[in-house]
């Protein structure tokens, strides 16, 4: 069953993330009162690497490409990531 | 009196650079770019940072960077706001560079051209403090003994929130 | 640990460059040569100062730069020594200009190499800040309406003591 | 009467002081406890422009091309140097 688009939103891993739990881009389907912390959440009841989304080292989240913290809102559409604390420069 | 402080603060966006590339950049270019930000430019200051020996690990043979494209861009673009907001400036250039790269090679150059050197010091040290904590890099660290990814350092956390 | 302290702050100033000339400089060398300070270069603030128009009057087109010949250079050795007692500086490069330098010219060139950034602006910014108190220069602005010695600014004065 | 080298010690203007006393260098004897201070009260007695450098704008002072206070002591073969504060940069 294909879901509809405009009822997804993608979710993008970044540098350790992205190697440690082998997905680079995942695309999950939104609902009503759905947050960032909440698909945090989601993400690590799968167990494995996937729990260090909520035990582990620290995550950063952006929503469409901005910085967001936990109780951002997510909405069908919306770009998410999470990565590690940044280390460029 | 309006007007002066209008004349000011004044300054052409246009000239700004942000710029996420693979390829090595030439300071020189863009020190010679910030040159040309008009007849009241007294002060330029750049700051580049380099691949150095002793990173995380010693021995360090090389960096692999990611980044976030996109995301990269308007974090810088949003320092660079942060900055002209607070300071002075009548160019900012920012490169930052992805991909390999070998010991001793150029990683990232913040170069700001100002009316007046304070103003160059302060928003130059702020956009690289800022960059390093908030713009969607990361950095794989190589030596003899493999590769890891660089862990964020206190101390950066704590510069970036001095400003 | 006394190994490491030792070889930490080990610099070779040799690699150090103090210069006072009437002729223009080259920002670019000056970098290159900064680039050549060992493989734990991680580094490179620079900062360039410039004739702009808006001087102690308006419509500047240039100035006349006065110095006490030897003592110059005495003074601005001092300030690299402090700085580098404070900093971990890898090496150091100043340059001042004299004598008559039109708008938009070169006029002073600070260069510090360094393992990290903090100590690298630091210093930079340190010793421009006390050049401009204490090493013995003195600017005559020309504008339309003649010329004059410029004044010493008190906000120059309360930068330098902020070290 | 030609003084003796060895009695005498060098003074040197810079920038507007310079150009305000029309002098460059001057040579003077030099006396038992004097400083840069007397020496300054000594040439400001001559009245004309010479009085700004007692009752005039600051007056930076060098003794041996580093920098010296009023109460610095002056000894034949120093070389004085008096000038406005710095502007360089």
């Amino acid at each position: 069953m294909t879901e509809a688009l405009s009822d997804t939103f993608t979710v993008r891993f970044f540098a350790r993330l992205r190697e440690e739990l082998g997905v680079e881009e995942m695309t999950l389907k939104a609902e009503p009162g759905l947050t960032t912390g909440r698909v945090l959440e989601q993400l690590a009841s799968r167990g494995g690497p996937w729990s260090q989304l909520k035990n582990g080292q620290p995550v950063m989240i952006a929503v469409n490409q901005a910085m967001a913290k936990e109780a951002t809102a997510v909405n069908a559409g919306d770009e998410l990531a999470f990565f590690p604390p940044v280390t460029g420069g | 009196m309006l007007v002066m402080s209008w004349r000011f603060f004044r300054r052409s966006q246009g000239a700004d650079v942000i710029s996420i590339q693979a390829d090595d950049f030439d300071p020189n270019a863009e020190y010679q770019a910030l040159r040309q930000s008009g007849p009241d430019t007294g002060a330029i200051a750049t700051f580049t940072g380099l691949v150095r020996i002793s990173g995380d690990h010693s021995g360090v043979t090389g960096l692999f960077l990611e980044h976030y494209p996109g995301m990269t861009e308007a974090v810088i673009q949003q320092l660079i706001d942060q900055a002209s907001e607070r300071w002075n400036i009548l160019t900012a250039r920012v490169i930052h560079r992805i991909g390999p790269l070998p010991l001793g090679d150029q990683i990232v150059f913040v170069g700001i051209a100002s009316r007046h050197r304070g103003d160059a010091f302060a928003a130059c040290e702020f956009i690289m403090d800022a960059l390093k904590t908030s713009a969607p890099f990361w950095k794989k660290e190589i030596n003899q003994e493999g590769e890891h990814w660089v862990e964020q350092k206190t101390s950066d956390l704590e510069r970036s929130e001095s400003w």
